[in-house]
């Protein structure tokens, strides 16, 4: 289906809620843009924008957009692979599978490095020998509405990572949020989506209409707060596994894994074996873990990364360098969360220009 | 038998360490100690040069039972000296609060370390095996009551969410509609336990008590109010100081008050009810009424059945607050040090809890004074105990040991408030 | 990742601290697996932990020998013969024996190393023929500690076993200390040796060294790498050395791929 | 059945009162384990020995120091519950001067400290075997503790950064959002990030995490923290 011009987002709400998904998109709340269920296109931050710098987030009043901010500190990961999940309880001798908790949720408003943070995730449980099924289940749930980004912020650099700030693959819709007039460009990028598309009140888009799209995503890509220069990143990272920098990095490091648990693609998790002291029974939950916790490598009570220099050597050099080897592709999608959310203001952009 | 002597090295089933010691020489008590020694641990003394913003955090931690009394106490001391009144929703949310903690810390005693004595068993624990679905329930209530507190504070224990001004965030209308779904279903169950307690078997005794707790021209006072005396005295809390005097006795670590000049009067449940009982919800009073409780309590066993009215009271005001509440536009007033002095008071489950701050211009603490429950009711649970034990002294030890036990638990003393208060060191020569 | 039960059918004490397990499913029977590979064996409430097969049992079951060293261990330690444990796998990569047919072959083993070349070892003594010269050295903290200590006896009629302590008693009269000084001692064609090495990663650094030493080039030597797994198939993240999943990616490994990772620190 | 034990030194009662605040567990506990000897819940007094005993409270007093080895005697295995216990509880602003980077986020006030001086720990008296950390403890970590202790494996009490929670519970992160100082990421995790989730800063009531790195974690000169517990371990620990 061509791509096509909306007037207002409550008809697409209401038709996806109607196929039984929770909308999900971007609400203000604690002074920050956080996903949360939308009731109508009246909860999402309309004028609302952000400052992001490291280690600072700032909501301010913005242009009369819906979408004029950048990355939340939300982003699919909670909805594709959630912070705790239980995988069996045991009774007896015998494993009971928990059920899968797989909701029906459209995400709306997530942005192209969403999308190119959910492929890289789909490498990761769904590329290898032993595909994560809980996983598929919960990706599978998903209906995703992309929005193009046209406001990046201080901290976005996916321009220099390929994967944005236009959303080319990897949804079911995308949106342009063009200003004047307000409208919305949307296209189909599956059939579902082109199908939900055709039940909306719509009018086809004009070559004016994807000009003003084009242009969104132009501005947008010249607004990038940052930037990484890949070449030779992943070859420089192993080179530089002795250098001093790690150290200088460490003594401002907390090693409080914010950066891992903001990450859209950052995946580690561990295991808690649980006994049901008045039951009986025995219970696997697992939880999001990190690069940065000791007992992360603990290998005869012992942790294998001991210092902080080690522990940060290894996610950032992971990110850059040897996800490639793994999986094909960077394990960074250019999305700043890190940068802003880190308490301690770290700049991956920054360290990877000092490990030169 | 001419001379008696019985200890319990340590009181079960009270907050808090705290021993019993009397003496009794040809039929008469010579030497009685109700003993704190659970050891001091200079609150007071901490609490000097610290922020002013500080003391709800801190005092909270001098007793984990009632740590929103502490903090409601420190808190309207200090918004005292700084001008500063909190009304409207940020007031009915210290009311939840301090409701929930009434609930779970009057449930405690009723079911788990009260009722055990009236139905002969070591514990609550112990008696579940005989009454189980009375012991569940009685859970189900402190659990009511722990849910309001973590809905407000955060947590049940030593709440996070309390500031001088109000709360760090207030809860939405969304937070608190469940809780009171299940505050509505605890108040039925706070009714069967009134009626419950009052089938015990009390023992016929009356004391000539001199009650002291606050008053409230609107509410049956918990949050705050005028002190008031049986005796028909009643002075404002900044007048505290010069009515309520503490003085050192040296077998215990807590110290004992005197109110106008004499010791031996008593604060908390009966206390309040005596003064207040006109003020229940008409529900805790139409309670109060068919568990055969007049205007006033004089029998200390009863003390349990009082007790069980007001968590009924708690749980009623609690769904009604509730059900009225409106979010505030700020979670907190601002609160701005200045210079001054401040005084404070509510009602714990065990009686009136007063603070005393005095802050310099830079908000910073010069002097605490605090005087809790406990520590005024000790004088007047010794002379309990001397009138329960001098006519029965031929009585075995152990019975005699089991009876003191059960006086001293009437009252619901919380000996880890009260040992807090000195800035002396022990001598343990 | 939900273990399927499998039942201890026997339960031998090895050592003061260690147990062999005979495991067989409740239901069906044992996955087939290769020499090197691992389980993952869940001690009901406890926990899960990676355990290499260190055989088959005549029964079909898995032969799996475990030192109680912490929670989970001792527990499966403790399991009494009828008890149900949960199993997944097995999984990983395994010693490579079919690519050795005609070499000599070198098995080195420290410590618990040698329950994971146990099934490599038993190949090696049931057809011999098929290899070159043959030999087993292993290094064990004291005689006391030596893993299956009467196989060892029979497989030294068949070929060279040379074992080392760090800690004799009166009655050791073997040789004392590191296990790269057997590698001196032991004869075999550089040119055409394999060699299996397990153990701690320091002994296996040690001795990979040291046969790269004497010419076996690192691409014919095959260690195990252990590190802490929580998944066992590459899904949770903390076995990772450099670019390499432990459990994925190995347990066995060629020397030459993690010769340069071995040697940086806190990797 | 297994006996457990719980005893209290100086203290506010409120960890012991956790247990009793399992309401929906403990009937169901009791029916395990023996509480054998609880002088706030029960009468009872069993002389021991005790599978397990959890200590709530410091050492402040020379009885208490002859008391608690008594305890350690009569006791298979010794839990500390709570701040007071583990490290010398709020009554324990001690030890801080060895600390260097730490004492820059707190503003202690050294004419306590020296008050405080004789608040101990139960680790500085007895060998203990696991400490649970908290003011107070966390209610689902201690049946954590209690129930792997009886199924003899590992407690899942990890010493990560509250962070980690803060994110999982889906927190606004106060430090970056609204520059509020939080001492998360020094904190030992424990308490679901509650501070944050009611929009204020942590003050530490669990304790250092793991590897605390204080000194990158200095607030401004202009604003306050609230720090109530020392600790005789909040520098860089090495690793
Ligand atoms: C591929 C592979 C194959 C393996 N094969 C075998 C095998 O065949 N046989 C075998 O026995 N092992 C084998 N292992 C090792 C085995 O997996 C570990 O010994 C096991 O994971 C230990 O788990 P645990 O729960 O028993 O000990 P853990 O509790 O994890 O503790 C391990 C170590 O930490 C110490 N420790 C325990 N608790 C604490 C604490 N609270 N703080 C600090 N330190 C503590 C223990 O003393 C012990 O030294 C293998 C490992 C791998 C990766
Ligand atoms: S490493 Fe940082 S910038 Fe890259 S994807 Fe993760 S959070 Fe985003
Ligand atoms: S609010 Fe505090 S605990 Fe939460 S992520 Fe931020 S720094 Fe960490
Ligand atoms: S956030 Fe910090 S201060 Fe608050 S409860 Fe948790 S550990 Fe305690």
């Amino acid at each position: 289906m061509d791509p096509v011009v909306l007037d207002s987002l409550d008809p697409l709400i209401g038709r996806l809620r109607a196929r039984g998904y929770a909308v999900v998109g971007p609400t203000v709340r604690d002074g920050v843009i956080r996903f949360a269920e939308l009731g109508s296109a009246a909860d999402l931050p309309r004028g609302w924008s952000d400052e992001q710098e490291p280690g600072r987030y700032r909501l301010r009043q913005g242009d009369d957009l819906v979408f004029g901010f950048a990355a939340s500190p939300d982003s699919a990961k909670r909805y594709t692979q959630p912070p705790r999940s239980s995988l069996f309880r045991w009774r007896d001798g015998v494993a009971e599978e928990t059920p899968v908790e797989a909701p029906r949720v459209a995400l709306l408003g997530v942005r192209a490095c969403d999308l190119a943070a959910i492929a890289v995730q789909d490498r990761v449980f769904l590329g290898g020998r032993h595909p994560d099924e809980a996983y598929r289940a919960r990706r599978e749930a998903l209906f995703l509405v992309a929005v193009n980004c046209a406001v990046p912020s201080g901290t976005c650099f996916c321009a220099s990572m390929g994967t944005g700030p236009r959303a080319t693959t990897g949804f079911d819709l995308a949106l342009t949020e063009l200003a004047e007039p307000h409208l919305f460009l949307a296209e189909a990028g599956s059939e579902r989506g082109g199908e939900l598309l055709a039940e909306l009140p719509h009018r086809p888009a004009g070559p004016a209409d994807l000009e003003a799209a084009d242009e969104v995503s132009r501005t947008a890509a010249a607004r990038m707060g940052r930037h990484v220069d890949l070449d030779g990143v992943k070859e420089r990272l192993v080179e530089q596994r002795e250098s001093p920098v790690w150290n200088e990095i460490a003594s401002r490091c907390l090693t409080c894994t914010n950066c891992t648990m903001v990450c859209p693609t950052c995946f580690c998790t561990t295991v808690e074996d649980a006994t049901d002291l008045a039951g009986g029974g025995a219970e696997r939950v697992e939880r999001w873990d990190s690069c940065f916790t000791l007992g992360f490598t603990e290998l005869g009570g012992a942790p294998v990364r001991g210092s902080g220099a080690a522990r940060y050597r290894q996610w950032l050099t992971h990110k850059f360098s040897t996800w490639v080897d793994q999986f094909g592709t960077y394990g960074c999608i250019g999305c700043g969360r890190c940068i802003t959310w880190c308490p301690a203001g770290i700049d991956i952009t920054e360290e990877l220009e000092r490990l030169r | 038998m001419t001379h008696k002597t019985i200890r319990v090295g340590g009181l079960t089933r009270v907050e808090g360490e705290g021993a019993l010691l009397v003496r009794a020489r040809a039929g008469r008590i010579t030497d009685l100690q109700l003993r704190i020694y659970e050891p001091p641990r200079f609150f007071e003394a901490l609490l000097r040069g610290r922020d002013f913003t500080e003391p709800p955090d801190i005092t909270a931690r001098i007793c984990g039972i009632c740590p929103v009394a502490y903090q409601m106490s420190a808190c309207q001391a200090l918004e005292a000296i700084c001008g500063v009144t909190v009304d409207g929703p940020l007031r009915d949310l210290r009311l939840l609060l301090y409701f929930g903690e009434w609930i779970e810390s009057h449930t405690l005693h009723i079911y788990l370390l009260h009722a055990p004595d009236f139905l002969g068993y070591p514990s609550g624990i112990a008696m579940a095996r005989d009454h189980r679905p009375v012991v569940e329930r009685g859970l189900a209530l402190k659990k009511a009551g722990n849910e309001l507190v973590a809905a407000v504070g955060g947590r049940a224990i030593h709440p996070v969410n309390v500031r001088l001004g109000g709360f760090y965030r207030a809860p939405t209308r969304a937070d608190l509609a469940p809780v009171a779904e299940r505050l509505r279903r605890a108040r039925d169950l706070a009714l069967e336990t009134v009626s419950w307690v009052a089938g015990f078997d009390f023992p016929p005794v009356e004391h000539d008590y001199r009650f002291l707790a606050l008053t409230h021209p609107g509410e049956y006072a918990i949050l705050s109010g005028t002190p008031a005396v049986s005796d028909g005295t009643r002075f404002p809390v900044e007048d505290w100081p010069a009515h309520v005097v503490e003085e050192q006795v040296p077998h215990s670590t807590a110290l004992h008050a005197r109110l106008d000049g004499s010791p031996g009067y008593l604060t908390g449940a009966l206390a309040r009810y005596a003064l207040n009982s006109a003020r229940l919800s008409p529900l805790a009073r139409e309670a109060a009424a068919s568990a055969g409780l007049g205007p006033v309590c004089r029998n200390p066993y009863r003390s349990i059945v009082v007790r069980a009215v007001e968590v009924v009271h708690a749980c009623d005001e609690a769904v009604r607050i509730i059900d009225g509440y409106t979010e505030p536009d700020a979670p907190a007033v601002p609160v701005t040090p200045r210079a001054g002095v401040g005084h404070g008071a509510s009602e714990a489950p065990r009686g009136t809890l007063y603070h005393r701050y005095r802050v310099d211009d830079a908000g910073r603490i010069a002097e605490t004074d605090i005087v809790p429950p406990t520590a005024q009711n000790q004088a007047r649970i010794e002379e309990d105990l001397r009138a329960l034990l001098e006519p029965r002294l031929d009585l075995p030890v152990a019975r005699l040991t089991e009876l003191s036990e059960q006086a001293v638990r009437n009252h619901d003393p919380c000996i880890s408030c009260s040992a807090h208060f000195l800035d002396l060191r022990l001598d343990h020569g | 990742m939900i273990p399927t039960p499998y039942r201890v059918r026997s339960r031998r004490p090895d050592r003061a601290d260690t147990v062999t397990l005979t495991l067989e499913p409740v239901e069906g029977a044992c996955p087939p697996f290769l020499p090197g590979q691992f389980t993952m064996i869940y001690a009901p409430g406890v926990g899960e932990i990676p355990i290499s097969i260190s055989g088959h049992a005549r029964s079909g079951g898995y032969l799996q020998t475990i030192r109680a060293v912490g929670a989970v261990s001792r527990a499966l330690c403790g399991v009494r013969v009828g008890d149900v444990v949960g199993v997944r796998g097995p999984y990983g990569t395994h010693w490579d024996l079919a690519a050795t047919a005609g070499m000599d072959v070198v098995v080195a083993a420290g410590g618990l190393g040698l329950a994971p070349l146990r099934p490599v070892i038993r190949e090696l003594a049931a057809h011999g023929a098929r290899y070159g010269r043959i030999s087993l050295i292993a290094g064990t903290r004291t005689p006391a500690t030596l893993l299956y200590p009467r196989e060892l006896a029979r497989w030294a009629r068949d070929f060279d076993v040379l074992v080392t302590v760090d800690h004799p008693d009166r009655a050791w009269k073997g040789p004392v200390g590191l296990i790269t000084k057997l590698v001196d001692r032991i004869v075999f064609d550089p040119a055409r040796t394999c060699a299996f090495v397990c153990g701690p990663e320091i002994m296996m650094r040690a001795t990979a060294e040291r046969l790269m030493g004497r010419g076996v080039p690192a691409h014919r030597i095959a260690v195990s790498l252990e590190r802490n797994m929580k998944c066992g198939i590459g899904l949770c993240g903390h076995c990772q050395l450099g670019p390499l999943f432990a459990c994925a990616d190995g347990p066995v490994l060629g020397y030459d791929r993690v010769a340069a990772l071995m040697e940086v620190k806190q990797l | 059945m297994k006996k457990l034990a719980v005893w209290k030194f100086a203290s506010c009662d409120g960890c012991q009162l956790t247990l009793l605040d399992c309401e929906d567990e403990l009937l169901r506990v009791a029916a395990r384990v023996e509480i054998a000897y609880f002088l706030e819940a029960s009468s009872s007094r069993d002389p021991g020995p005790f599978d397990l005993s959890l200590v709530e409270g410091s050492i402040t007093t020379p009885e208490d120091a002859e008391r608690i080895r008594h305890v350690r005697r009569v006791s298979k295995h010794l839990v500390t519950i709570g701040a007071c216990a583990t490290a010398g509880g709020v009554q324990a602003l001690r030890d801080l001067s060895d600390v260097k980077e730490f004492l820059s986020v707190v503003y202690a006030r050294p004419d306590y400290i020296s008050t405080l001086e004789r608040s101990t720990p139960i680790s500085a008296h007895v060998p203990v075997d696991f400490e649970l950390r908290g003011c107070p403890i966390d209610k689902r970590q201690l049946l954590e503790v209690i129930g792997a202790f009886l199924a003899g494996r590992r407690p899942v009490v990890p010493a990560h950064s509250v962070c980690v929670e803060c994110k999982a519970r889906g927190n606004t992160c106060v430090l970056v959002a609204h520059g509020t100082p939080c001492l998360g990421p020094v904190t030992q995790a424990g308490c679901g990030a509650l501070c944050p989730a009611f929009n204020r800063g942590c003050f530490g009531c669990f304790g250092p995490m793991e590897t605390p790195n204080a000194a990158a974690l200095k607030p401004r000169p202009d604003q306050k923290v609230l720090q109530l517990y020392g600790s005789r371990s909040w520098g860089q620990r090495d690793a």
